[in-house]
């Protein structure tokens, strides 16, 4: 909910960073590996944001990282792990455990519907699944209902509007026009949700260009566009890059070391110790390993290599 | 020495999953379930090839993915694709009554099938974190039926104490068996018939048709129902005509290591589980 | 003879609804609604270049159709469009307070700006029948605010009876104004503050602050307030500073007839009123 | 609500037409002069079925010649007519004005969120308006509800679930995967929120080229396909043709006069007279005509000439 109209969007992470207030419910794009907006993050936590209230489906690398780093005081995700990859979240477990953050676990379905009620206009929406699950026992706003035209129960769940989304996309324009490649994971539907959406992109286009292409949403959504390729790092941004298996492996050593070894051997090194996102890309590995993880579309055999590396 | 072509516990398992998906369905598989993800493909490329096969929250239809990856969100599981979906078209489905099947699990599992992924402790004083459902609150109470897998059946004996999988009682009930202290599916209007299929590393079981709880229908050739019983904290049903699965054949575990090249079939398992070996 | 460079009803009418469009706002246009297509066109081309523009039920944003069609739903609507959205989005943007103007219409239109677009008699026993509000119902209760527009504020006087547009109260209420029989706009909890301008071919009109009935602003060069008074069957409110709009420019007039060619302008006005002629 | 898993869904107008029942509810895609599916239409007339229930938005040629052709019931659109062209729909207004159709007119968002909420499974969904308006005197199931959100009073509406959707499209493959050009229109929603739905296509297209351009809809939504070019004559099927200026001239002439001449003139000369729809191709003025409305491709002045013949 929000319509920008400037002409041009264009600023920096630090300038855009300042748009997510302390306290915010913040939608993060992408999903388990797959275009998460970790440069934001990144200054996210630069900037010292606290409190964050971070709504997503299926998340892993982001919402861990948002934890180890201390903007987290809320998370409403369905899911935070590394999957089969690297397994359990250390820094989202810790912060669970601990009690740093509240935990107001929900369902896919569940959140992807308090999403289109706020898309939508309506202030609820009925679900027919929920009833049941200890999940309400995170969510007291839940109301149940009779549906009057079965006489069936449903749970109305109301619209969840997220003060800001930040999201990671291919391809965006000045005037805030955004490509994004499959899969859309809930980007499309934070987009359209939110109050205010910051984009990062890996790439600027002319505008004539992205209305050659033809857009995946208008730039009236968009609140602020910042060009940081390499934003995702060390997610992937297909088709730019894979995800970024050995980094992700050092991640989860300093991880579950405990937060000390975190601050020091993750933290003060990529995030605090970096002047800038370029700086950032020279650190963990720079050209050589941007065309590594480029190197998927060469054969089967590089792509599955990129899985098995770190 | 057996002679005879081997076979191992995870390919065996992914057979056992398999078996549970009909041709002409609908069928997904959520995040972090490495097992359900081989078995998917492998029953697409077998004997259910006209099933609509969603491969993971990346959305595609019916993917020819040149290998299975480590992470379900990875464009390796968009290749070759039919069409792609945005995945709450998926849910949608869900909710319509229109998915078959998918597939889901628990660090505790109870006799009606309820399962916890979310905690140990209380919303308010989590003792132990686990990742959490992801769809698998909604879609347990809406898909038509679901399989339950898990490879951790087996009894972990500490000091003090032994901590089942196989629980009389979930502490925390993330995804919906048969019956729940809240009432059952029908009590409660769901859209799904809960799940119908277990598949751990010890037995297959299907549900009593009265008292919906976990009953035992199939062994592996190297356990019994002592293992079962051993291994379970509640006292399942056993089926009278309990027997040993029967083998996949040689094409058919072929085929799961030309899809599988990077085993991601074996991440779910103990070291020492994946020992067993069983010969066709 | 008058010197001066001639306009016609149909292009002030056309910069009259312009006037009510802001820089910087959402507007959608909807079918059958050949004076709003080309006053928003016209709008996005002059003084309000930073509007989203939605270019009617094709759903193309900011479009730059080579000409204005005779039907709001061809490809003709999509050129050189930034972006395309699906209908329905527009509406989105509508309940969620969003969509700051429309324009709508009514063979039947009353003193609080409610209009009649469904039928004369009941659903179950209709005399006559209209096309239908299409979005309307919807969107003049969410939008911002909206335009009312009609072409046929003057009175048909027939042998046995006088055929009013301008009623006292409308047989049927399709889309709503400030105040209906069910309640206010706030009695009804509704999103939008309702229709601000009413522009006919005798008059330009916003609402009274108090009472919420039509109100008099402005008058065309050849028209009066006995004109509005006699082709209205309510008592209309006088502002106490009416007075006769302001003219467009030459070049304003010419941007109409270049983005126009096919005076789509003209075709809601009778033959008679198209002999009005103003000059600048 | 469906899934439609055979690998070849091709049909002929004759056999697919058989899936409508007499007292379905239809959903007509297209829109206005846009991409409405009439040879689906002349082939329901033709087999004489009856008393449908007609569901869709903004609509025009499709709804007055299906209430011409006698096999409506009941018309739940939100507008009928031939806009700023030909206005008013003589045949809808003569069925509306007789009692030979029931009105159970309705309003744009209001269709959609209905559809949406049979797509998404959703007993229903609440709208904010359509309070203070005299549409809820047409629709006697909407429910009046103050939101426990929020304390604000909202209309619950059903979902909208029709029994067959009726879709012409520009590219099919035989297993039923869709491209539509844009604008959408409701076709989307209508195919997803329908039990069956038969789509009629300009071209089809072999299965590996269909993946290769990527479906706005996957074939598990799709019923049956019917290979019919031109098949949406005389509205348009851009980029194939513009709409049949001239052709709804002649019919608004025919549908003017009364039901009489409608039937002499228009009904029996085209679709009762007709062996075949390549028959009423050529009736329609055949291959040069088809040429004449490609013709706005190629230049302003060509396009503009369509909106003026006839």
């Amino acid at each position: 909910m929000g319509i920008f109209v400037e002409r041009n969007k264009l600023t920096t992470l630090e300038e855009a960073a300042k748009i997510v207030k302390d306290g915010d419910i913040v939608a993060v794009g992408g999903g388990l590996c797959l275009r998460e907006p970790i440069a934001m993050l990144h200054e996210l936590i630069r900037q010292g944001r606290r409190n964050l209230h971070i709504v997503g489906t299926a998340h892993g690398f982001d919402v861990d990282l948002a934890c180890g780093g201390g903007i987290v005081g809320t998370v409403e995700e369905t899911h935070v792990s590394f999957e089969q990859d690297f397994g359990l979240a250390p820094n989202y477990r810790r912060a669970c455990e601990s009690g740093a953050v509240k935990i107001k676990e929900s369902c896919c379905n569940t959140i992807i519907n308090q999403l289109r009620a706020a898309e939508f206009g309506m202030p609820f929406v009925p679900m027919k699944s929920i009833k049941g699950s200890d999940e309400i026992r995170f969510h007291p706003e839940y109301k149940e209902f009779i549906d009057p035209f079965t006489g069936k129960r449903v749970i109305l769940v109301p619209a969840l509007e997220p003060d800001v989304a930040i999201i990671h996309v291919n391809k965006a324009d000045v005037h805030g026009n955004v490509k994004i490649e499959p899969p859309y994971v809930a980007d499309v539907l934070f987009m359209r949700a939110s109050k205010k959406v910051i984009i990062t992109t890996e790439e600027i286009l002319p505008e004539e260009e992205m209305k050659r292409i033809g857009p995946t949403i208008p730039y009236y959504e968009i609140t602020a566009v910042v060009h940081v390729p390499f934003g995702a790092h060390p997610t992937s941004c297909y088709p730019n890059y894979a995800y970024d298996r050995a980094h992700i492996a050092e991640y989860m050593r300093a991880a579950s070391a405990g937060p000390e070894v975190f601050k020091n051997n993750y933290l003060d090194k990529y995030i605090f110790g970096v002047k800038s996102h370029a700086d950032y890309i020279e650190r963990i590995g720079g050209e050589a390993k941007m065309r590594l993880l480029a190197s998927w579309k060469e054969s089967r055999e590089k792509w599955m290599e990129l899985f098995t590396y770190g | 020495m057996v002679n005879g072509f081997e076979v191992g516990i995870d390919e065996l398992f992914v057979v056992n999953v398999a078996r549970t998906i009909k041709d002409r369905s609908t069928v997904f598989h959520g995040v972090s379930s490495p097992i359900p993800m081989v078995a998917t493909y492998f029953a697409k490329l077998t004997h259910a090839k006209d099933m609509v096969y969603f491969g993971g929250v990346s959305s595609a239809v019916d993917p020819n993915p040149p290998f299975l990856p480590y992470t379900t969100n990875d464009w390796v599981m968009i290749q070759g694709r039919t069409a792609m979906v945005t995945v709450d078209k998926i849910f949608d489905l869900a909710q319509r009554g229109e998915l078959d099947r998918s597939f889901f699990s628990g660090a505790q599992i109870d006799k009606y099938g309820n399962q916890n992924v979310s905690l140990i402790g209380t919303p308010e004083k989590c003792k132990i974190k686990f990742p959490g459902g992801a769809g698998g609150c909604n879609l347990s109470a809406d898909c038509v039926n679901y399989t339950i897998w898990t490879t951790r059946h087996r009894v972990q004996r500490k000091k003090d104490r032994a901590i089942y999988t196989l629980v009389e009682k979930c502490d925390f009930i993330t995804n919906i068996g048969h019956v729940t202290p809240y009432g059952s599916r029908r009590d409660l209007d769901l859209v799904g018939n809960g799940p119908d299929w277990v598949v751990t590393e010890l037995g297959v079981f299907d549900f009593d048709p009265e008292t919906k709880v976990m009953r035992l229908r199939y062994l592996y050739p190297d356990t019994t129902v002592e293992t079962i019983l051993e291994n379970t904290a509640f006292r399942p049903v056993i089926h009278p005509d309990v027997r040993i699965m029967d083998m996949p054949t040689k094409e058919e575990i072929e085929l799961i290591r030309q899809i599988d090249p990077l085993k991601v079939r074996q991440l779910e398992f103990q070291p020492e589980e994946l020992r067993r070996k069983f010969y066709i």
